[in-house]
């Protein structure tokens, strides 16, 4: 099932290691095999009082009152939670690391802004009779239109999802409505391609569905810090996130976790810990606050849904000469990661491939569902489905074998990157190779013989040399070589005159840019170039 | 009936690590009195396997054998800051931090034997096994044992380490999105082979092949899991998976794991799976991260499959059925077979 | 508060007590019941639950089967007699589901669950009704076209064990081997001189409950099972369905596939 | 209203109380202390939870915590015997067949569920037997070969 091709990258490695590359046994396993691993949920405490949260029934509506007096009374319950209890009831994930605005409220007081929003918590000695109660809160909304897709959602009019950012977009830079991406000049390019293809593609949301729901236990602790038992995928994330929205000094706080039973992205949010926190400050016990199922399913965040157009300009022998992509992240009622995934997606863009134009705008845009967060391959999962099935069309169009058309376009070690960086430790044509020869999937020999190192051998030496001098948008010229015999096959011959006369890009970022990532380095010092 | 086969390929890479860097990383290493080392972490194990990876890190880079070595997470009063298990940066990040932490605690250990041996600490060496022994005269040795207590009880040297790795912030161009987004990148190729029913839609997947360049395999057993998992997943996001099932309409939300669809144990196939290593320069003995990549190619492989099999492209996800099956009414049914490859 | 249990040694002590108590649900294997109660359903105040051992009465003769209400989809598997019910029994969720799921709650299973009332229903089954004024029996049909209203306490189901290789039933579903149902085909297809008399086939997920097909039934009279005597029955098999939309399928991915499952499966080309 | 509720626990004799309509799942964890079994959606729909209740599979979260009483209830606390692990305990560790491990004790009752009625299953026979089990990690083909390998040892033990 495994294989190894240790004969690939050889004289790059020393293999000569005791450990390292040994398929030693987990730590953990005699733990999961026993059933002795501690999750958050496996430490005990005398007299747990449990957590429940009331939710939004509206996708969007405005809150008139709530009338909590009945649930207050209701057998077994311990303390009601409001929005007023929250000492810090604005947050936004991100602030840890000062990117985007406090947009998201702990509990909504006012507006609920999607169908589960949390408005309400209740601490009973149970948790059937904190649910049970829960039924007896009265809450007396105002329906407001709501705006469910991400391009309704950026017409004039639509409907304005979180006053925060009022024209539902994240904003970028403390002035752009999106993240750019600009390299050389897909407009002259697409005149010149000899064929140019435009498709929509679209990911609806996807759940982490880790085995273990979101949860956690706080625990009064002595000399009044709190203990949180946690399924957190990120420690002092969560702890960070939750010091300030209990207004706490961040050593008042103990997490303890590290034993996980998935998350898959799920469980950075911290979308337990906060209310755990303050409802067992609230009452001076320990307290669990733990999803159902149904919550983690539709209320817990999702990997959010992209929508993403892709417009190609390839030319008859095999080059993409221009890739321009439109994208929106739906981040649904909040910001969360989806700010962050927008700068990723434009960072990926355009794939593992050289192509010399490059332009693409994406889009973090507001709507009334559930808001998204990261997940496994998050920011580029949506976009390598969207940028590998547009390769597959491109192939097609001009006639091309889908693998080769890769091999051909992949990145070398030494070309210019569209956000401007030399590519080096390049390896996908290798792997292309490998994988061809294991699924008997036919490769001419050329393209046997091209490597992802400097020039990637063969007739892409001319091109390579032409790339590396960076900036160099323009389309390479290749060494030519012969038509193959097969009909069908097209010629590799990389005419000059293919060579679009595109305006080099800037070099340097226009000088003292002093929005968004300077927000970051105020925090981390040091930055790249 | 006709079932259509056919097959699909995809190239991708994928960066480690927080995009644009910034995400620091702290471990601490240090030795008991008698010569077993801790690694104390704030990083999470949600089952990709931290605790193992850091643990054959720490060892190879002490020089001593894994067993004797044990890694604890996640306790915000003992472990040093993590950013968090997330963006395929536990390897690299949290890795690097660890090898400079043991690389720290090695130094005062060697110290502690070439005071023992009453050499100098540049002519020792470890031998993995749990001893350190002069260059060429291994005769010459001393057991980390003995350096531990020496160090503890005589030299009072405390044998331990601090690390941290950050890749510093990159700034990003607003007008070009010009950006250092990652230090390294992983790649994959997958080739997956498909069975379509053109009367019904219904995909099976039949067989996937792929080839995983992931820089070092610190564990090939824990790559192994991820890369078995991961294409799982990503067949899994290919064919079946949405809380959303209407989007961008929100009704008829999956509640339970009867009506959130992912592939069984009777939808899976079999996978052949090739490892590369390029090292990444900065990586822990050259090590990448396989752990987010793995599901991405699966999804435009499988898509690509379907319009090999019967000639229907389908660019929303997931593919379940219905698309297929309007597709391919809309296109008035399927060709006679898939094209060969 | 907690939820009472209220526990019978007969069952017609426990239908008279769902019948007076408000908020009462009858216990059958837990799967539907519990799990109300684990969510705090409001509608579920007392489980009212027998332990009669007639509930797990089983008995195959030549002509006839009866089945308790409390008979499991697992019982159901380990009686040899019942070969022909084993495709259903089997298609009941996972081993552990089996082991708790009843003959008398799939009767009351929302769509799109209730593979095997489907199976009942074309077998055309007889229900068996405890109440406090005794047994009383009614046909399938009509308990699945009341059994919203609530507070019917099913003992039992018998039926005609139908003639050899005579019954066939067919699940699609997304995921295996455990997955809920796309939809479901069951059919009785007695055949005299090779052809069909007196067929009855019925539908899971093609509505509220399981459903008959009669037009194709009718379609189906006096025909041979070959590509062109079942044209007629494939041509109106949709005929009278209601398929909704659901997390699983769309109501007209349902309503496209269900003749083509149909075809399969008078075909002989079963799949569950 | 908590009523008194007895039965055995991987052979020991239990005396608990359980609140009333409380699920297995929730006495075992709560009331008896047994963690090792996992709650994974208290809706009977993932499997995580499973036991054997006389020997066979049951769902915990939807079984009824007082239909247990007199029962002989196995968890895979109960596998181990002393230092010794179950052939299974064994096989799952040998194929690397856990990664979060949070499935993991649902998936060896499902399994031993299987062996203790059918030694020598084959592949169809496993993927049935953990059909009802949700893994999110591992892609299910390390869990099926670990069962195979273990049924094979059984084997082994029988020779």
């Amino acid at each position: 099932m495994l294989e190894f091709r240790k004969d690939i990258f050889a004289d790059e490695r020393d293999d000569n290691l005791k450990e390292v590359g040994q398929p030693t046994q987990r730590q953990d396993m005699l733990g999961h095999v026993t059933g002795t691993s501690p999750y958050y949920d496996d430490h005990r405490f005398a007299n747990l009082l449990h957590l429940k949260i009331l939710r939004s029934p509206y996708a969007h509506a405005r809150i008139r009152s709530i009338d909590d007096a009945a649930a207050a009374r209701a057998p077994g319950v311990k303390r009601i939670i409001r929005a007023a209890d929250v000492p810090v009831n604005l947050n936004t994930l991100l602030s840890l690391i000062q990117f985007g605005k406090d947009d998201e409220p702990s509990l909504a007081s006012d507006v609920v802004r999607y169908k589960g929003e949390p408005i309400l918590g209740v601490v009973a000695t149970s948790e059937r009779a904190a649910l049970e109660a829960l039924a007896l809160v009265r809450v007396s909304y105002e329906q407001l239109p709501a705006v469910f897709d991400v391009e309704e959602a950026l017409k004039p009019g639509a409907v304005s999802v979180n006053a925060v950012y009022p024209k539902n977009t994240f904003e970028y830079y403390g002035k752009y409505d999106h993240q750019k991406l600009r390299f050389g000049d897909v407009e002259a390019a697409f005149k010149q391609a000899d064929a140019v293809l435009e498709d929509r593609y679209q990911m609806s949301p996807i759940e982490h569905a880790p085995a273990e729901t979101n949860g956690s236990i706080a625990v009064p602790d002595t000399n009044g810090r709190v203990s949180v038992y946690t399924s957190t995928q990120a420690l002092f994330f969560s702890l960070d996130t939750s010091a300030k929205i209990n207004a706490l000094p961040s050593n008042q706080l103990h997490f303890i976790g590290g034993t996980v039973g998935g998350g898959f992205g799920g469980k950075v949010d911290t979308m337990t810990e906060p209310l755990v926190i303050l409802a067992a400050r609230l009452t001076g016990a320990p307290v669990r606050y733990r999803f159902s199922r149904h919550e983690e399913m539709q209320f817990g965040s999702p990997r959010g849904a992209e929508r993403i157009y892709i417009k190609d300009g390839v030319m008859k022998d095999g080059r993409i000469v221009a890739r321009q992509v439109r994208a929106y992240f739906d981040s649904g009622a909040y910001t969360r990661l989806s700010s962050y995934a927008v700068v990723k997606c434009v960072a990926h863009i355009p794939g593992p491939y050289t192509i010399p134009n490059v332009h693409a705008d994406v889009f973090c845009v507001f709507t009334n569902r559930t808001p998204a967060t990261a997940m496994r391959g998050f920011g580029v999962t949506a976009l390598d489905f969207a940028l590998e099935c547009q390769m597959d069309k491109d192939a097609v169009a001009i006639g091309m074998d889908p693998l080769e058309f890769r091999i051909l376009n992949a990145y070398r070690d030494g070309d210019m990157k569209a956000h401007r960086r030399q590519a080096k430790n390049c390896a996908l044509i290798e792997c292309a190779q490998v994988v061809a020869e294991k699924a008997s999937w036919p490769l001419r020999d050329e393209f046997r013989r091209m490597s992802s190192r400097q020039g990637g051998g063969e007739h892409r030496t001319g091109a390579a040399a032409e790339r590396t001098r960076a900036p160099a948008p323009a389309v390479p010229a290749a060494t030519p070589r012969p038509a193959p015999a097969s009909p069908q096959r097209v010629s590799y011959e990389r005419p000059a005159a293919a060579a679009s006369p595109s305006a080099p890009p800037p070099t340097q970022a226009p000088a003292g840019s002093t929005h968004g990532a300077p927000r970051f380095s105020s925090v981390f010092g040091t930055r790249r170039r | 009936m006709a079932k259509h086969r056919g097959r699909g390929v995809a190239t991708i890479n994928y960066p480690i690590g927080m995009n644009l860097g910034g995400d620091p990383s702290q471990a601490l290493v240090h030795s008991n009195p008698t010569g077993k080392f801790t690694v104390t972490l704030s990083s999470i194990d949600l089952g990709q396997g931290m605790k193992s990876v850091t643990r054959q890190i720490c060892a190879e880079t002490l020089g001593v054998p894994v067993d004797d070595v044990y890694v604890d997470t996640a306790d915000s009063d003992t472990g040093p800051h993590c950013m968090g298990s997330f963006a395929s940066r536990g390897t690299h990040r949290v890795g690097n931090a660890v090898m400079a932490a043991a690389r720290e605690a090695r130094a005062v250990m060697m110290e502690a034997a070439a005071e023992e041996l009453e050499v100098d600490p540049g002519d020792l060496e470890t031998d993995g096994r749990g001893n350190i022994q002069v260059k060429g005269a291994p005769h010459r040795s001393i057991s980390v044992r003995d350096v531990a207590i020496a160090a503890q009880f005589r030299q009072g040297k405390t044998i331990s380490g601090r690390g941290i790795f950050l890749v510093p912030l990159s700034d990003v161009d607003p007008e070009t999105g010009e950006m250092s987004p990652a230090t390294c990148y992983a790649h994959a190729c997958l080739v997956a082979e498909v069975e379509v029913d053109d009367e019904t839609g219904e995909v099976a997947v039949l067989k996937m092949t792929s080839a995983y360049e992931i820089g070092r395999a610190i564990n090939p057993k824990l790559v192994e899991q991820q890369l078995v998992g991961g294409s799982w997943m990503g067949m899994s996001h290919a064919l079946y998976e949405t809380p959303e099932p209407y989007y961008p309409n929100t009704r008829d939300g999956p509640r339970d794991f009867n009506e959130y669809l992912m592939p069984g144990p009777g939808d899976i196939c079999p996978h052949d799976i090739i490892v590369l290593e390029r090292p990444a320069p900065d990586g822990p003995f050259g090590a990448k991260g396989p752990g987010e990549m793995c599901a991405n190619p699966v999804l435009p492989a499988v898509a690509n499959a379907i319009y090999n099999a019967v000639g229907v492209r389908i660019d929303e996800l997931p593919i379940t059925p219905e698309k297929v099956l309007r597709a391919l009414k809309a296109r008035g049914g399927a060709p006679g077979s898939g094209r060969a490859r | 508060m907690s939820v009472t249990v209220k526990t019978f040694a007969r069952l017609n002590e426990a239908a008279s007590a769902l019948s007076s108590e408000r908020g009462a649900q009858f216990l059958g294997g837990g799967t539907l019941v519990m799990r109300a109660v684990n969510e705090a359903d409001p509608s579920v105040a007392t489980v009212i639950r027998s332990t009669d051992p007639g509930l797990q009465h089983l008995a195959v003769s030549s002509g006839r089967v009866e089945l308790g209400a409390g008979v499991t989809m697992a019982a159901v598997l380990a009686e040899r007699e019942l070969a022909f019910l084993h495709p259903v029994a089997r298609a009941v969720g996972g081993p552990a589901i089996r082991q708790a799921a009843t003959v008398g709650g799939n009767l009351f299973a929302p769509s799109p669950y209730g593979d095997f009332a489907a199976a009942l229903l074309a077998l055309d089954a007889t229900v068996m009704l405890a109440g406090g004024f005794g047994q009383r029996e009614l046909p399938i049909e009509e308990l699945l076209h009341r059994r919203e209203r609530g507070n019917t306490l099913v003992s039992g189901v018998a039926f005609k064990r139908p003639a050899a290789d005579s019954f066939r039933f067919s699940k699609v579903t997304r995921v295996h081997p455990k997955g809920i149902s796309v939809l479901s085909i069951a059919a009785q297809l007695p055949m005299t001189s090779g052809r069909v008399a007196g067929a009855r086939i019925a539908y899971g997920a093609m509505g509220q409950t399981p459903l008959r097909a009669k037009a194709a039934e009718r379609a189906l009279e006096g025909r041979a099972l070959d590509a062109d005597g079942i044209a007629p029955a494939l041509a109106v098999a949709a005929d009278g369905t209601s398929p909704v939309d659901d997390p699983i399928a769309s109501a007209w991915w349902r309503r496209e596939i269900l003749p083509v499952h149909l075809r399969r499966l008078l075909l002989g080309a079963a799949h569950t | 209203m908590k009523t008194p509720i007895q039965f055995q626990l991987n052979g020991e004799d239990v005396a608990t109380f359980a609140e009333s309509g409380a699920n297995l799942l929730d006495v075992l964890r709560e009331a008896v202390g047994d963690l090792s079994v996992k709650g994974g959606c208290w809706q009977g729909t993932c499997g995580t939870c499973t036991v054997l209740i006389d020997g066979a599979p049951r769902v915990s979260c939807v079984t009824l915590a007082e239909t247990c009483a007199g029962k002989s209830i196995e968890t895979a606390a109960g596998l181990r015997r002393g230092a010794d692990l179950h052939p299974l305990q064994v096989a799952f560790v040998e194929r690397f067949a856990a990664q979060c491990g949070y499935c993991t004790p649902g998936m060896l009752m499902a399994a031993k569920a299987l062996l203790d009625r059918n030694p020598n299953p084959t592949r169809a026979d496993v993927v049935d037997a953990i059909g009802g089990n949700i893994c999110r990690c591992t892609g299910y083909e390390p869990i099926i070969q670990a069962v195979l390998d273990a049924s094979r040892s059984n084997e082994r033990r029988r020779a």
